[in-house]
């Protein structure tokens, strides 16, 4: 894994202009959801109280910068009587403020925004960190996407966090706190979203050359348009429709079925997402850019410069096969 | 010191000729000297300090805006790592404990040098080896690039085959090997060098700050190697720690990590409490606030810090029941830094403060470390804690932390002690100036971290996307780096030109509480002519002892001449215990720290049998060492 | 405060002489505060591996795992017991240095010597035995175990080379750095030896719980 | 002034070591009553921290009435500024008087917090 220097700027820029569109972002301050409003109203309380004791410390700092003019000749140093005061005023407060936050924030705070349990919630999705796309497969279901999560809004679903490799960690700052992903080790954490939208998930743990773009986004639907969506990603893939995308799906299968899944195909690989609903997608390689033909295309010839390091090599193709290519991958809706 | 008459300068000269070094570069390789060894320390970290800065400055530099090409994700990796492990492991601990702990506290506590002097120089030439050792490695193009925590899986051999991570591990169980060693000589230096009558009423609180940090390292730094020992096993001899396939843990190397790395944080910070708490005094002519709660809260700092570890784990999904356990430790380890930050400001009020440099950095010391304290202090809450964990906020914190309330006493002491060291006064507008600039532009550096934080900005990102809305934050940020960066310079440029045309210090031009003040600048070999009376915490101040010290020197009480001996007292009371003398200068430990080194490469390279005979030659090098015994020198 | 009332202890040149500087003195020298550094640091560094063995139990359903054998209970802490029986000998040849009895010091020096390598003579060829029969690379219980049992072994090594330079030097006479160096390398084995204990102790602690 | 002199020490030093014991105890007990092992050990989270919490609680209380008793033994001969041993005790009572509060309300927190929770919740 030695790659060269990014190379996608412009690529990069150009997709960026379109994501934007999409007005998704990470913004922890206006949550979406109970969970991260009751940690959002814990940080205003938080910034509010420490807000007070930097006040005071400062006001101390510089009520010391206005006693510099009683500068003369050092007197016989002495002890004052008036610090005890201060003292312990000042670390009683702190004592019994830190109690106070200690109490609300972990005996209380933590319970309102933990997983709910299996057999409570209607949906539970299982969330799997790769090295660097997430994996979501609906529990109960055969429908399995990459780095784009649906999920019916007002409701409680449940995320089973888990990974393929080495430690991610699964955070969607607008709907609730993050959850890492450890080998070994079974997590969970609660979606809920108050409103239907897009809401950006990113991987919090540091883990190998493009951590920087493992993003997700997470689609909350009213629950009939979840529904039918769900049923559409449960169904195998639909079979080329065109001549051209027939000859596509021959190149896919000397080219991409070491690596990729294709379900209802003889393409079983797993190394990267699974492509059956590919098409249904609106971004590709962790949110890096968007879903279209063009850059679908610089993509499977050039992803090593979009997204140096990447597990997936540059393929080379003629130019009709990638034309055949992109043609069977468009029509896998 | 009084008029010089015969027998007195008869006296000095014998110091002189028995203290003697050995000339030229011979002199500083095998000093054992606290001093030079101090110096030696001071530049080697100063050095080091400029590599990690340069790799901050790169890393901003590259995120100045958004999608930059400045460096590769692959570059870009092993930059935080390296930076992170050379500010913490070969910049803050070498230069606190190391050069100034080294030159200051022989002198603080009257003592002519350390405990152990030769062990003291061993501490520094392993410690140049460590750093050599990992820059090799960062040159020879396998620098680290797990971070500077090196959280497996992903340090493994699967995941990361380069031998960046065995320079990783080895070079930090080298590093420890010198930390310990050092810890271990403050620690019994503290305890037993002390002048006679320095009992624990009576030492300053800048000792006691280096005591807690020296406790702290002691007792951290085995679980880092430890850690380090089982990745490197897992690594180069398949052994199975942290793989869980075969039973392992990977969250047994966070435990571990963590059980270090958070005491860690205080030690970096708790010899800056005392750097603050020896400079306050100095600059209000006035007794420190509350000693006793001064003195105790370092100690407790540090042993409050042992219990906090897994509020770095925090969404790891440990049980609730576990986690509270930290979460109560870290709430009330707040306390005991709340009384320092309270006493400091106590002592600015209610003394006299003139606000020259050192003060000035001082003072914003105090805001940078309140500012970082509570944010800290915000973690506390678990559920913002899982919010903000591995985001910039978190980076904005520990840099108020780490860059603020450890690095500005540093630099606060640079200036401040420049007079004992060199002889000369610094330029004092200039410093002034300099102090500015660093603090408008740390302050502009790392405070925009905690907005960008909350929006989301992860750490350890190569680049990000110009629709993140993260764009003008971190431009902010890099403007602020440069200008920090720029204030550094200013600060250096000051110390050499004072260095070369400063005025004259003369011994004592603070007026400083503590006993380094008492002897002349620089300082001769022995320190003090005479073992110094002590009857308070502020030794300086108490003029009839000094006057004593003079009447000693002029007929011949509590000089020491007949060797190279100095004092040896009680550890609780300070009672004169015993005269010893010290060993002279050898040459012994850089050859043992230029084996180890071998050991170490023959480690990293994969060739045991080097390393094998290089341990023997340890061995053999440690008894040319033991062969003389001081006396016999 | 004159420097004429103690002692300059480096300078006694005779067993006598160094024994009643000893005396004179207040608490402990110097060095054996160094020692008590360097147990406290390696005691953590043991402490360390000793956590990471019952930490890695917590997690496994099976400890040992299926297929290795429970680890021999017996013998060990019978040697283990031998080897604590060494502090008497090692406290005695303490108590004598600071009695200025060079030559007593000399043999219960010698006889622990003697005791403690037969120990380690044992216990390597155990060991290696061990190790043939069950590689450390087999899974994380065998690397726990061949590096918690390596390590206490290498202590006792480490003790045993500090014993053989003590001795070496008191051919030549006693000086007050060697009374210091006998004092320190006392309590240098009982920490050893403790640590023996604890580690056997851990080890076979599966046939208890 | 003997006594004192004694129960400097246990006011500085049973404190900090018998957090260190609860904490170190009380975490492992957690994380080992929601582990693989306690399948065939059966510990019992609560009535452990009930036990630590009791114990560890006394022995605070116990070390701070020792820094109380030795501080007003050594009050009328002087202050931490007085020569040794004297200040020294006065130094070493008074901080530990503050600091073994601070003590007490760690393993409250601790002890509390961990017999209130639910067990082996995922936080």
């Amino acid at each position: 894994m030695k790659p060269g220097r990014s190379g996608g700027g412009l690529l990069g820029l150009a997709a960026v202009s379109l994501l934007a569109g999409c007005g998704s972002n990470a913004d922890s301050l206006h949550p979406q959801g109970p969970g991260a409003k009751d940690i959002a109203s814990l940080w205003w309380w938080l910034l509010g109280g420490c807000s007070f004791g930097m006040a005071f410390v400062t006001a101390l700092l510089v009520l010391a910068w206005f006693r510099r003019k009683s500068m003369g000749p050092g007197r016989e140093p002495g002890e004052r009587a008036g610090w005890i005061v201060i003292l312990t005023l000042g670390v009683g407060v702190m004592i019994a403020g830190l109690v106070a936050l200690f109490v609300v924030a972990d005996v209380f705070t933590i319970r309102g925004t933990e997983a709910p349990a299996a057999a409570a919630t209607s949906l539970t999705v299982r969330a799997v960190g790769h090295q660097w796309y997430w994996e979501f497969d609906y529990t109960g279901t055969t429908a399995v996407t990459a780095d784009e999560i649906h999920i019916p809004v007002r409701t409680p679903v449940r995320v089973d966090v888990d990974t393929g490799d080495v430690i991610h960690s699964f955070w969607v700052p607008e709907l609730n706190r993050k959850i890492d992903a450890i080998p070994g080790q079974r997590n969970a954490i609660e979606l809920y979203a108050d409103k239907p939208g897009v809401y950006r998930g990113e991987c919090l743990q540091y883990c190998g050359l493009q951590h920087a773009h493992m993003d997700f986004l997470v689609f909350a639907d009213p629950p009939a348009k979840f529904k039918a969506w769900l049923a559409d990603q449960e169904r195998p893939a639909r079979a080329p429709a065109s001549a051209l995308a027939r000859r596509g799906a021959q190149v896919f299968t000397q080219e991409c079925q070491s690596c990729h899944t294709i379900r209802g195909t003889s393409a079983h690989g797993t190394v990267g997402p699974d492509l059956t609903h590919l098409a249904t997608r609106t971004t590709l390689a962790g949110v890096t850019i968007p879903n279209s033909k063009t850059y679908l295309g610089s993509w499977i010839v050039g992803s090593q410069r979009i997204k140096p390091g990447n597990q997936m090599p540059d393929i080379t193709l003629t130019n009709r096969k990638l034309r055949a290519l992109l043609a069977y991958l468009d029509g896998l809706h | 010191m009084t008029t010089i008459e015969l027998p007195t300068r008869q006296r000095v000269d014998r110091l002189e000729r028995m203290w003697q070094p050995e000339p030229g570069v011979l002199g500083w390789l095998t000093t054992t000297d606290h001093k030079r060894i101090g110096l030696l320390y001071f530049w080697t970290t100063l050095v080091l300090f400029g590599l990690g800065g340069a790799e901050a400055l790169t890393m901003r530099t590259q995120l100045a805006s958004p999608n930059n090409n400045v460096v590769g994700p692959s570059t870009y990796d092993q930059l935080f790592t390296m930076h992170g492990v050379t500010m913490i492991f070969f910049f803050i601990i070498p230069m606190t404990t190391g050069a100034f702990g080294n030159y200051l506290i022989p002198l603080m506590i009257g003592a002519r040098d350390m405990a152990f002097p030769r062990m003291n120089a061993l501490s520094f030439w392993v410690f140049l080896a460590s750093g050599l050792f990992l820059y090799i490695g960062f040159a020879a193009g396998s620098g680290p690039d797990g971070a500077w925590f090196g959280y497996v899986p992903l340090t493994t051999r699967a995941f990361d085959p380069g031998r960046g991570e065995d320079f990783y591990a080895l070079a930090i169980i080298f590093n420890g090997i010198s930390s310990s060693l050092a810890s271990a000589n403050f620690i019994v230096t503290m305890f037993k060098m002390r002048a006679p009558g320095m009992s624990f009423n009576r030492m300053p609180t800048f000792c006691y700050a280096f005591l807690a940090a020296s406790f702290g390292l002691l007792f951290a730094l085995p679980a880092l190697s430890a850690d380090c020992i089982y990745l490197w096993l897992d690594r180069n001899h398949g052994t199975h720690f942290f793989d869980v396939a075969k039973g392992g843990s990977t969250l047994l190397w966070q435990h571990l990590f963590w059980f270090f790395g958070h005491p860690e944080v205080y030690i970096l910070i708790v010899p800056a409490f005392g750097i603050a708490t020896a400079i306050i005094p100095a600059f209000t002519q006035r007794k420190i606030v509350a000693y006793p709660l001064i003195a105790i809260a370092e100690l407790l700092v540090v042993f409050i810090g042992f219990g906090v570890w897994a509020h770095h784990m925090f969404t790891v999904g440990l049980p609730t029941i576990t986690v509270v356990f930290f979460a109560a430790a870290t709430a009330m380890v707040v306390i005991p830094s709340a009384i320092q930050v309270f006493s400091w400001c106590m002592s600015l009020i209610t003394g006299m403060p003139r606000f020259k440099t050192p003060l000035l950095f001082i003072a914003g010391f105090i805001f940078m470390f309140v500012n970082g304290g509570l944010t800290g202090l915000m973690f506390v809450a678990i559920p913002f804690d899982q919010q903000v964990h591995n985001t910039y906020f978190v980076i904005a914190h520990f840099h108020y932390i780490i860059f603020g309330a450890a690095v500005f006493p540093i630099f606060g002491g640079m200036y401040y002690w420049f007079p004992k060291v060199t002889g000369k006064l610094y330029l004092e507008r200039p410093g002034q100036i300099s102090f500015w600039l660093i603090f408008v532009g740390t302050n502009l550096l790392f405070f925009p971290m905690y907005i960008v934080g909350l929006l989301g900005m992860p750490r350890e990102i190569y680049t990000y996307a110009p629709s993140t809305g993260w764009s003008a934050y971190n431009l902010a940020e890099t403007i602020g780096g440069y200008l920090t960066a720029f204030g550094i310079l200013a600060l250096l440029g000051n110390l050499v030109v004072s260095y070369r045309r400063g005025e004259p210090a003369g011994p004592d031009p603070w007026n400083g509480p503590t006993l380094e003040w008492a002897t002349s600048s620089p300082p001769p070999e022995y320190n003090f002519a005479v073992i110094p009376t002590v009857t308070s915490a502020y030794a300086n101040w108490d003029v009839a002892d000094r006057e004593r010290d003079a009447r000693n020197l002029a007929d011949g009480a509590m000089v020491l001449d007949q060797g190279h001996e100095t004092a040896v007292s009680s550890v609780a009371d300070g009672r004169f215990s015993e005269i010893v003398e010290m060993p002279h200068s050898s040459p012994w430990p850089p050859i043992l720290a230029f084996c180890l080194a071998m050991v170490f490469t023959g480690l990293v390279i994969g060739k045991i049998g080097l390393a094998a005979i290089f341990a023997l030659l340890c061995l053999v090098s440690l008894g040319g060492w033991h062969w003389k015994e001081p006396q016999e020198a | 405060m004159s420097e004429l009332a103690v002692p300059r202890t480096t300078q006694a040149r005779n067993a006598r002489a160094v024994a009643r500087a000893a005396a004179e003195r207040i608490g402990f020298p110097a060095g054996w505060w160094g020692m008590l550094m360097l147990i406290a640091s390696e005691g953590t560094l043991m402490g360390s591996f000793v956590a990471t063995y019952w930490y890695l139990r917590l997690r496994a359903p099976h400890w040992p795992p299926a297929g290795i054998p429970d680890p021999k209970v017996v013998v060990p802490m019978a040697m283990a017991g031998v080897l604590l029986t060494t502090s008497v000998p090692m406290q005695l040849a303490s108590l004598a240095v600071r009695a200025g009895r060079l030559t007593a010091t000399r043999l219960w020096l010698l006889l622990a010597f003697v005791v403690q390598s037969g120990y380690l003579a044992y216990e390597l060829a155990d060991y290696m035995d061990e190790l043939h029969r069950t590689a450390m690379t087999r899974d994380a219980y065998s690397s726990i175990y061949f590096l918690l049992l390596g390590a206490d072994h290498a202590h006792v090594f480490i003790g045993l080379l500090l014993e053989l330079w003590l001795l070496l030097k008191l051919v030549r006479g006693l000086t007050m750095y060697r009374l210091n160096a006998t004092v320190a390398i006392a309590w240098y084995w009982h920490f050893v030896n403790l640590l023996t204990v604890i580690v056997i102790g851990t080890l076979t602690s599966v046939n208890v719980v | 002034m003997r006594r004192a002199a004694f129960l400097q020490w246990i006011g500085l030093l049973v404190a900090p070591l018998t957090w260190i014991a609860q904490h170190a105890i009380g975490q492992g007990i957690s994380q080992v009553s929601c582990s693989e092992a306690n399948k065939t050990w059966g510990v019992s989270n609560t009535e452990w921290q009930i036990v630590l919490l009791v114990v560890a609680g006394l022995l605070i209380l116990l070390s701070e009435g020792a820094a109380i008793v030795a501080y007003r033994a050594t009050r009328a001969q002087g202050d931490y500024d007085s020569p040794p041993p004297l200040g020294r005790i006065q130094l070493i009572s008074i901080a530990s008087m503050c600091t073994n509060v601070l003590f007490l309300v760690i393993v409250l927190l601790d002890g509390i917090a961990s017999i209130v929770d639910i067990a082996c919740r995922q936080s």
